[in-house]
C-alpha cells in the first residue's frame, strides 16, 4: 500500500497574548491510499487543528512545524497560491456543524457548485457543473431537482445539511477527504445514515479519509486504522479492531469503557489547559496507575503488536508476551 | 487572509474621483463675458416678493431698486420727492399728492393714480401693519395723475410715511388671476429677471424706460438671502458677493488689511435701548433706573464690546437726525453716583450676603433679549456685569423671535434690551409715539405713561409743519430722557464688507438697514 | 410577503398620522401668540401693535377653536393639501416642492460619501483585524464621530474658503458648493457605517461558512466578496435606515450653517417664526421619508436574508 | 449597535475554572485588563480626570470664567492665558473648566433619566405584551420619525431656554432606545424557563420583573448607557449652538462655539478651545463605551469556543 499523507512531527503552537501556547506536540499519521484512518478523541485534544493543519486553515497566529508530505511533496513549505491548486481538489474536507458551515445566503446548490467552478468558467461548464450537483444531490439521497438546487440551508433540516457539505466535499473527487466531526451535529436517529453514506464513498469513490472524530462507534464502523489523540499527542494508533479490542493506553482503555455498550464508566477529572500542562506523560494526572517515570518523564511511542503503537511509560520496558497479558487483565 | 491594501485604496480614491468627476459636469457656468453682475448679501431670507411682505419689500425697493415709493427721504432725513412730484395737505386727515406723468411699470403700462390707488389698497388689505403705520384709511383718484389720501387719524406724518417700503407701488400684472403675488413689475431702474423662492435668489437687470437718468456700468443685480452674518462675512471675504452688510463686528479688524475688500463701518438709524419694567415695585423710583444707567460704562461696550460699530448715544436719536436733541442728560458712567443713588433709594446689602436688597428682599434682576440683533447678547452680559460690581445680581436670557416677544408680553422681566430703527416712519414723532407714547405696546408693557409727554407726542404727530414738529419733538425728548423709562443705550453701526471693485456706492442711515444706490458701479 | 408588506404601509400611515397630530398639538399648545409671530417675521417687529394683531387674526383664520383647526387641517391633509404658509404666502406643499429635493441631493451625497469611504475601510479593518490599518480606522472612527459637526463646518470653511479659496462658503450654486456640507453631513454616518461594517464583517469571517468556503479552495477575493461581505451588509443596511434619522437632524444644522436651501434650514426658520402650516408640512414630510426608507430597508432586508421570511418578518 | 469582535485568539482560550464568590463583572473587569482592553483603560483614566476637573472646577480655574474686563478682550494663547481671552475678556480656559460641568451634568442627567424611563417601559411593554406592547411600539415609531430639533424648540418655547430644559427635551427622544432594548431582552427572558419556574413558585409579576428581568437587562442597559454618553454631549452642544442650552453668561460649549464663530478669523481660540473641549470629552467617553461594550457584551465572554 502506497502512502499518500505523511505527517512528520507535527507541532502547531498558537501566539495568545504574547505568549505560545503549545497545541500538537510532534504528532506523526500516515494515511495509505484508499484507507480511512480515524482519530478520536475528546473534545479539544487538537483533532480538528491537525485536520486544519493539513488544509492550511489554521488561523494567522498559528506557527507550524514538522512535515506534511502529500504525495511526497511537503504541503506545509507551499504557499498558498500553489496549495490553492491542491486545496478542494486533490484534498478536501467535510466540515462539521453542518448548521454553521453553509453560507445563510446563498442556495445550497450555487455552494456545492462553487467547488468546481473557476472564476473563468463558460456558460457550458456552469451547465454540466449543475449537472454533476444534482447527481451528486441524488447519489447522496438528497432531493434531485432545480428546487432543492435552490434552497437556502435555513430551509434545510440538518441530516439534510450535513449531506450538502458531503456533497461539496466530495464533488472533485478528492484523493484525500478530511471529515470532521460528521455526526456530532446530527440526531442519534441519522447518525447511522451519515455513517453509512461514508461508507458507501469509502466503497465507491476509493478515497481516503482523515475521519476525525469522538464517535467511536462510528469510527470502529467506517475506519481502517484508529488514531487516539489526548492532550495534542497520538497516544495510540493501530488498526481498528486492535485499537478497539486491545487498547493499550489507558487513556483509550478509558475511552472505551465510556462507551455506552461497554459498560458507560466515566473517566476521572479532566483534560488539562495547554497553558498548564504537566512535566511528564500529559495524561499521568488522571492515568491509574501513575508511577513517578509518568509524573517526571515524557513517554515514547513503541510499537507494540505490529502497526499497533502506544505512547505509554508502562510498555517501556516490558516485552511483548507481558504486554498483551497487561492489555488483557485491564 | 490578506487583502491589498493598496488596491483597496486605489479603488476608493478612483470612487471618489468619479462622484466628482461627474458632478463637475453639472458645475454652473459663469454669467457671460461683458456683464457687470454686481452681487448683494441680503441679510435675512426673502421667501416671498410679494410688497406686502417685509423682507421682500426691501429687498425689491433698497438692495434692488426694482420697486419706488411716492416720496423718498435723503441719507440727512430730508423728503425729497419720487414717484410724486408734489403733495399737500388739504385737511386734518386729507392729503392730495401729484403724480409724475412719464412713469411706466417695467410691463410697459403707465403709472397712474389707479394704479397707486390699487396698490395702496391690496397693501393695506394683505399688509395687516400698513393701515397703522401709515394712517391710510382709504385712497381717491381724483385724476389720472392725482391721488387723494383719507387718513384715520390726524396725522402730519403721511408724506413720511409714504416712504416706508410698504407702500411701493407694484404694477396690477404683479398679481395673477388668484390673487397670488407672481411678478413683482415696480418702476424701479431694475427690472426682475429671476427669482428662485427655495434660496431666496433674486436677480435683476436694468430697465431701458426708466424714468429717470442713470450712470451705472451694471448689467445686472444678483442678491442673495444670506441670513447668517458670519456666513455674509465669509461670501463677501471669498469674493462671491460685493456688497454684504451686517457682517460680524471682528472682521473690522481682520478685514481692514486684506486685499480686494473694504471694510466699513456705519452708524444707522437703529438703537439698542432698555425699557424698565415699572411693575417691579423697586424700578419705579425713576433714582434707581438712573443708577442703574450711571453703573454702565457705554463707552467701553460701544469701544471694546461693539468693537467701535455703533456709537455712543448723544440722546434719544442719532446725532445726525434733524429734530435729535442731543441737548439732554445722558447720564455718563459713574459707579459712585449709581451705588450712592441706590443706597439713598433704599437698595441696600441688608442681610451682608454681598447683595443689594429692596424691602428686605434680594433684588434678582431678570434681563431679556431676542437673539436677532448681533449686539443684544453682548450688551445685556456686559451690563448684567457692570450690576454685578454693583451688587446687584442679575441674570440674563437671549430668546429667539418668538419666544423673546412671547417673554416680552408675559411680563416676567425686570429689564428688556429691544433695538428698533427709529426712522422706520422718516418723522420726528414715529419713534417717540411706538415707544414711548403711552399708547404704544412697548409702554403698556413695562406700565410706562407721562401724560405730558403724550400731549407733545400727539401735538407733534398731529402737525404738519415742521419747525413746529421739530420742536415739539425735542421737548418731548427732554422728558422722556428724565424719565429714563425707556433709555438708549447704544446706536446701531453696521459693518459693511465691499469689493474693492465697487464705485460710487454710498450709504444712507436714513433707510432701514441700507441702501444700494441705483449709481452704484463695478470697475 | 405582499400581505408583510401592506400591514407595513398601513403602520406608514398610522404612525404619520399619530406624527401629524402630535406636531400639531405640540406647536399649538406652545404659548405664543401666532398673530404676534406673523407679524414680526412678515412685517418686523416694528409692526406689531393691538390692531395689526386684530387683523393677522382675522385674515389667517386663527379664531378658530385648536379642535376646530386641527379637524380641519386634517381634513385638508388627507386630500393632499397642506395649508398656506404665513411667511411665504404660498402654499406649503409648493415650497416643499422645491425644497425636498435639495435636502435629496445633499443627503444622498453625504450617503454616497460615507458608502464611498466607509465600505473599503470596514472591510480592511476586519481583514486586518489588530493591525495598524484596524487601529487606525478604529481610531480615527472614533475620532470623527467625537467632534461635533457644526465646528468641523466652521474649520472646513475657514480651510477651504477662506484660506485655499477652492470652495465656496455656503449657498447652493454649482456642484463645488455641495462638497462641504456633505462632507460634514458625511462624517458621522461614515464613522459608525465603518465600524458596524467592521464589526459586522469580524463577526462573519469568524463563521464557519468562510473557513468551508476556503477549504473549497476558493480565492480571497471570492471568500470576502461573494461569502462574506454579503453576509456582513444586512446589518449594515439596518443601520443606514437609522441612519436617516441622524441624516435629518445633522442637515438641520449643517444646513443653517452653509445655507443650504433645504427641508431642514425651512424647519428651523418656520419653527423660530411659528409658520404653523409649514413647521407641520416638514415634520410630516421628514416622518413620511423616515418611515418609507425604514420601510425599504425591512423589506430590502428580508429579500436579502431569506431567514426573516421563516421568523415571520416581525422583529 | 452592538459591535461583535471575535477574533480567533479568543476563540482558542480554554474556559478557564470558574472564579466563585466574585461578582460577575468585577470578574471580567479584571480579566479585561489582563487583555489589555486599552481602550477601557484609556477611557476609565480620561473618564476620570474629566470627572475630577469638572468637580473641583472652583478651584481649578485660574480666573473667575464671568468675570468680564473689556481691557483684556481678545488675548490669544499666552502664559497668562493658555487658550486665550474671549471678547469680553474673560479667560477661556477657565471658562472651559466651568463648563465641563454644564455638560457632563446635562450629558448624565439625560442618560440616567432616560435609561430609567426607557427600561422600566420596555420592560412594562415587553413583559405584558398584546395591546400594551403594541401602543408601546406606535409610539416608539412615532418619537424616532419626530426630530429631536422640535422638541427641544417647542419645550424651550414651553418652559423657556435653559439647561434643564434641554435634558427633557433630549430625555423624550433618547429613552426610546433603551425603551426598545429593554423590551426586546423581556420577550426574550418572558419565554425562558426559569421564568416559568418563577411564576410556577408563585412570584407575581413585579417580583419577576425585578427580581429576575432587571439583573438581566441591566448589563445590556449599561452596555448602551455607555456607547450613549459620548452622543449626547454631542447633542447637547448642537442644541446649545442653536442657542437652546443654557444660557450666557454661563460657560456652555456649544454656546462658547456658536459665539466664537463670529470671530472666528479675529479670535480662532474662542471657537477652536470650546470645540476641542467637546471632542475630547466625547472620546473619552466614546472610548469607554467601546471599553464597556467590548467587556459586557455577553456575546463576545461567551463565545469561547474550544474547538
Amino acid at each position: 500500500m502506497s502512502v499518500l499523507l505523511e505527517i512528520k512531527d507535527l507541532n502547531v503552537s498558537f501566539t495568545v497574548d504574547d505568549k505560545q501556547v503549545h497545541i500538537l506536540n510532534n504528532v506523526s499519521l500516515e494515511i495509505n491510499k484508499n484507507e480511512v484512518l480515524a482519530v478520536i478523541g475528546e473534545t479539544g485534544c487538537g483533532k480538528s487543528v491537525t485536520g486544519s493543519a493539513i488544509l492550511h486553515l489554521l488561523p494567522d497566529n498559528a506557527i507550524v512545524t514538522g512535515d506534511i508530505l502529500f504525495k511526497g511533496k511537503d504541503i506545509t513549505k507551499m504557499n498558498e497560491q500553489e496549495f490553492r491548486q491542491l486545496r478542494g481538489q486533490a484534498i478536501a474536507s467535510v466540515p462539521q456543524s453542518p448548521s454553521t458551515s453553509l453560507n445563510p445566503l446563498m442556495h445550497v446548490g450555487n455552494q456545492v457548485a462553487e467547488c468546481v467552478l473557476e472564476n473563468n468558467s463558460s456558460e457550458d461548464d456552469k451547465k454540466k457543473t449543475v449537472a454533476k450537483v444534482h447527481e451528486i444531490f441524488a447519489s447522496l439521497g438528497l432531493p434531485r431537482g432545480e428546487d432543492f438546487y435552490q434552497n437556502y440551508p435555513c430551509e434545510l433540516s440538518g441530516g439534510m445539511c450535513q449531506r450538502v457539505l458531503i456533497a461539496m466535499g466530495v464533488i472533485t473527487h478528492p484523493e484525500l477527504l478530511i471529515v470532521d466531526e460528521p455526526t456530532k451535529a446530527v440526531d442519534w436517529a441519522l447518525r447511522k445514515d451519515v455513517v453509512d453514506v461514508f461508507c458507501e464513498l469509502k466503497n465507491e469513490m476509493k478515497c481516503a479519509m482523515l475521519f476525525i472524530t469522538h464517535d467511536i462507534a462510528a469510527a470502529k464502523y467506517v475506519a481502517d486504522r484508529i488514531a487516539v489523540m489526548y492532550c495534542g499527542e497520538v497516544v495510540e494508533i493501530g488498526p481498528t479492531d486492535s485499537v478497539i479490542n486491545q487498547p493499550l493506553h489507558p487513556y483509550t482503555k478509558g475511552l472505551i469503557a465510556s462507551m455506552p455498550s461497554k459498560g458507560f464508566k466515566v473517566m476521572n477529572g479532566f483534560m488539562p489547559s495547554f497553558q498548564d500542562l504537566p512535566k511528564g506523560c500529559r495524561f499521568s494526572d488522571r492515568c491509574e496507575c501513575t508511577s513517578d517515570i509518568c509524573i517526571n518523564n515524557e513517554p515514547e511511542i513503541v510499537e507494540i503488536a505490529e502497526g499497533h503503537f502506544a505512547k505509554c511509560s508502562i510498555y517501556k520496558n516490558l516485552n511483548v508476551s507481558e504486554l498483551f497479558k497487561h492489555a488483557a487483565t485491564s | 487572509m490578506k487583502l491589498k491594501v493598496k488596491g483597496f485604496l486605489l479603488l476608493m480614491v478612483m470612487g471618489l474621483g468619479l462622484t466628482l468627476f461627474a458632478g463637475c459636469s453639472g458645475a454652473n457656468a459663469k454669467t457671460a463675458d461683458g456683464e457687470k453682475v454686481l452681487t448683494i448679501a441680503f441679510p435675512s431670507t426673502v421667501t416671498t416678493l410679494d410688497v406686502s411682505n417685509g423682507d421682500g419689500a426691501t429687498m425689491l425697493k433698497e438692495v434692488a431698486g426694482v420697486i419706488e415709493t411716492l416720496v423718498s427721504v435723503d441719507s440727512d432725513f430730508i423728503l425729497h420727492p419720487s414717484l410724486a412730484k408734489e403733495w399737500e395737505r388739504t385737511g386734518e386727515t386729507t392729503w392730495v399728492f401729484k403724480l409724475r406723468d412719464d412713469v411706466t411699470f417695467h410691463d410697459g403700462t403707465k403709472f397712474n393714480a389707479e394704479a397707486v390707488k390699487w396698490c395702496i389698497e391690496r397693501s393695506l388689505v394683505e399688509n395687516t401693519s400698513l393701515a397703522k403705520t401709515t394712517g391710510i384709511a382709504s385712497v381717491d383718484v381724483i385724476d389720472d395723475y392725482t391721488v387723494q389720501f383719507n387718513t384715520s387719524v390726524n396725522t402730519g406724518d403721511l408724506p413720511e410715511a409714504l416712504t416706508n417700503v410698504g407702500t411701493a407701488i407694484v404694477a396690477k400684472s404683479s398679481v395673477n388671476d388668484k390673487g397670488e403675488f407672481v411678478t413683482a413689475v415696480g418702476t424701479g431702474y431694475f427690472k426682475q429677471d429671476s427669482f428662485d423662492v427655495s434660496s431666496g435668489k433674486f436677480e435683476c437687470v436694468p430697465y431701458d424706460k426708466y424714468w429717470q437718468k442713470v450712470d451705472s456700468n451694471v448689467t445686472r443685480r444678483v442678491v442673495l438671502s444670506l441670513s447668517d452674518s458670519s456666513t455674509r462675512s465669509l461670501s463677501a471675504q471669498n469674493g462671491e458677493v460685493d456688497i454684504a452688510t451686517d457682517v460680524p463686528f471682528s472682521d473690522l479688524e481682520t478685514l481692514s488689511n486684506k486685499d480686494g475688500v473694504n471694510v466699513e463701518k456705519f452708524n444707522t438709524a437703529r438703537t439698542y435701548f432698555f425699557s424698565y419694567n415699572l411693575n417691579k415695585d423697586y424700578l419705579k423710583d425713576v433714582n434707581v433706573r438712573k443708577a442703574l444707567i450711571y453703573a454702565v460704562n457705554k463707552k467701553d461696550i460701544v469701544n471694546d464690546l461693539l468693537l467701535g460699530v455703533g456709537s455712543v448715544p448723544k440722546g434719544i436719536f442719532l446725532e445726525t437726525m434733524p429734530w435729535a436733541n442731543t441737548n439732554v442728560d445722558t447720564y455718563e458712567y459713574d459707579a459712585q453716583k449709581a451705588g450712592s443713588l441706590l443706597d439713598a433709594a433704599g437698595v441696600k446689602d441688608t442681610d451682608g450676603d454681598g447683595f443689594r436688597d429692596y424691602n428686605g428682599q434680594k433684588i434678582s434682576m431678570n434681563i431679556i433679549t431676542s437673539s436677532r440683533r448681533p449686539g443684544n447678547s453682548l450688551i445685556v452680559q456686559a451690563v448684567a456685569g457692570y450690576f454685578a460690581n454693583l451688587g446687584i445680581e442679575a441674570n440674563v436670557q437671549v430668546l429667539d423671535g418668538n419666544a423673546f416677544t412671547e417673554a416680552q408680553k408675559s411680563g416676567n422681566f425686570d429689564m428688556v434690551l429691544s433695538s428698533a430703527a427709529t426712522g422706520y416712519v422718516p418723522s420726528a414723532s414715529y419713534y417717540l409715539s411706538t415707544y414711548y407714547h403711552s399708547g404704544s405696546s412697548n409702554a403698556k408693557q413695562i406700565n410706562y405713561s407721562n401724560p405730558e409727554l403724550d400731549k407733545l407726542v400727539d401735538a407733534c404727530k398731529a402737525t404738519s409743519n415742521m419747525e413746529e414738529k421739530y420742536t415739539l419733538s425735542k421737548q418731548a425728548q427732554v422728558l422722556a430722557q428724565n424719565d429714563v423709562a425707556v433709555y438708549t443705550i447704544a446706536n446701531y453701526g453696521a459693518v459693511f464688507v465691499l469689493s474693492d471693485d465697487v464705485e460710487n456706492f454710498s450709504y444712507s442711515a436714513a433707510v432701514h438697514d441700507f441702501i444700494v444706490p441705483n449709481e452704484t458701479s463695478l470697475k | 410577503m405582499i400581505k408583510y408588506i401592506i400591514k407595513r404601509i398601513l403602520i406608514v400611515f398610522i404612525v404619520l398620522w399619530m406624527v401629524a397630530t402630535l406636531t400639531f398639538f405640540t406647536v399649538h399648545v406652545t404659548p405664543g401668540d401666532t398673530a404676534n409671530a406673523i407679524i414680526v417675521s412678515v412685517y418686523g417687529e416694528d409692526a406689531v401693535s393691538p390692531e395689526t394683531l386684530e387683523n393677522v387674526r382675522a385674515k389667517f383664520d386663527l379664531k378658530r377653536p385648536v379642535f376646530t383647526q386641527y379637524t380641519d387641517w386634517l381634513g385638508n391633509v388627507v386630500t393632499g393639501e397642506l395649508g398656506t404658509s404665513y411667511k411665504y404666502n404660498k402654499p406649503v406643499i409648493d415650497i416643499l416642492k422645491i425644497r425636498l429635493p435639495n435636502t435629496l441631493i445633499l443627503g444622498f451625497s453625504a450617503f454616497l460619501i460615507s458608502l464611498i469611504i466607509s465600505i473599503p475601510f470596514g472591510i480592511l479593518s476586519a481583514l486586518n483585524h489588530n493591525r495598524p490599518i484596524d487601529h487606525f480606522s478604529r481610531f480615527s472612527t472614533l475620532l470623527l464621530s467625537s467632534f461635533p459637526s457644526f465646528w468641523i463646518a466652521l474649520l472646513l470653511i475657514i480651510i477651504f474658503s477662506i484660506q485655499l479659496k477652492v470652495l465656496p462658503v455656503s449657498g447652493m450654486a454649482g456642484f463645488t458648493s455641495i462638497i462641504l456640507p456633505a462632507v460634514t453631513l458625511s462624517i458621522g454616518m461614515t464613522a459608525v457605517t465603518t465600524r458596524m461594517l467592521r464589526s459586522s464583517m469580524l463577526d462573519v469571517l469568524g463563521q464557519d461558512y468562510i473557513t468551508v468556503a476556503r477549504a473549497k479552495g476558493l480565492e480571497d477575493n471570492q471568500v470576502i466578496f461573494g461569502h462574506a461581505l454579503r453576509n456582513a451588509i444586512p446589518p449594515i443596511i439596518t443601520v443606514i435606515g437609522l441612519q436617516i434619522g441622524h441624516i435629518i437632524g445633522g442637515a438641520v444644522i449643517i444646513e443653517n450653517i452653509f445655507a443650504w436651501p433645504g427641508i431642514g434650514g425651512l424647519l428651523i426658520d418656520s419653527i423660530n417664526t411659528k409658520d404653523l402650516p409649514m413647521i407641520e408640512g416638514c415634520v410630516l414630510i421628514i416622518a413620511f421619508g423616515y418611515a418609507i426608507v425604514n420601510l425599504i430597508v425591512d423589506i430590502t432586508y428580508s429579500c436579502i436574508d431569506p431567514r426573516i421570511k421563516y421568523s415571520g418578518g416581525d422583529n | 449597535m452592538m459591535e461583535k469582535p471575535v477574533s480567533v485568539t479568543e476563540s482558542l482560550n480554554y474556559p478557564r475554572p470558574k472564579l466563585t464568590g466574585i461578582p460577575k463583572y468585577l470578574k471580567v473587569l479584571g480579566r479585561s485588563f489582563n487583555q489589555k482592553n486599552s481602550m477601557l483603560t484609556l477611557g476609565i483614566i480620561f473618564a476620570t480626570f474629566i470627572i475630577l476637573v469638572a468637580i473641583f472646577a472652583p478651584v481649578l480655574e485660574p480666573y473667575d470664567p464671568t468675570k468680564m474686563d473689556l481691557a483684556l478682550k481678545f488675548i490669544p494663547p499666552s502664559a497668562a492665558h493658555i487658550f486665550g481671552t474671549d471678547n469680553m475678556g474673560r479667560d477661556v480656559l477657565s471658562r472651559i473648566i466651568e463648563g465641563s460641568r454644564i455638560s457632563l451634568s446635562t450629558a448624565f442627567m439625560v442618560v440616567i433619566f432616560s435609561a430609567c424611563i426607557g427600561t422600566l417601559a420596555g420592560m412594562i411593554s415587553g413583559f405584558w405584551g398584546g395591546k400594551v406592547d403594541m401602543i408601546f411600539m406606535r409610539i416608539v415609531d412615532v418619537l424616532l420619525a419626530f426630530p429631536t430639533i422640535i422638541f427641544a424648540l417647542a419645550i424651550s418655547t414651553v418652559l423657556g431656554t435653559g439647561a434643564i430644559n434641554l435634558v427633557i427635551a433630549i430625555c423624550c427622544i433618547q429613552w426610546t432606545s433603551y425603551a426598545r432594548v429593554s423590551r426586546g431582552e423581556a420577550i426574550l427572558l418572558k419565554n425562558a424557563e426559569y421564568i416559568e419556574a418563577a411564576k410556577a413558585i408563585g412570584n407575581n409579576s413585579l417580583q419577576i420583573m425585578f427580581k429576575y428581568f432587571l439583573p438581566n437587562i441591566v448589563s445590556k442597559i449599561l452596555i448602551l448607557a455607555s456607547l450613549n454618553i459620548g452622543s449626547i454631549i454631542l447633542y447637547c452642544a448642537s442644541l446649545s449652538f442653536l442657542g437652546l442650552g443654557a444660557q450666557p453668561p454661563s460657560p456652555d460649549w456649544g454656546a462658547m462655539i456658536s459665539d466664537g464663530k463670529e470671530y472666528m478669523r479675529y479670535a480662532p481660540w474662542m471657537a477652536i478651545f470650546p470645540g476641542l473641549a467637546i471632542a475630547a470629552s466625547a472620546l473619552t467617553f466614546n472610548m469607554l463605551g467601546d471599553g464597556v461594550r467590548d467587556l459586557l457584551d455577553p456575546r463576545m465572554c461567551d463565545s469561547v469556543k474550544t474547538e
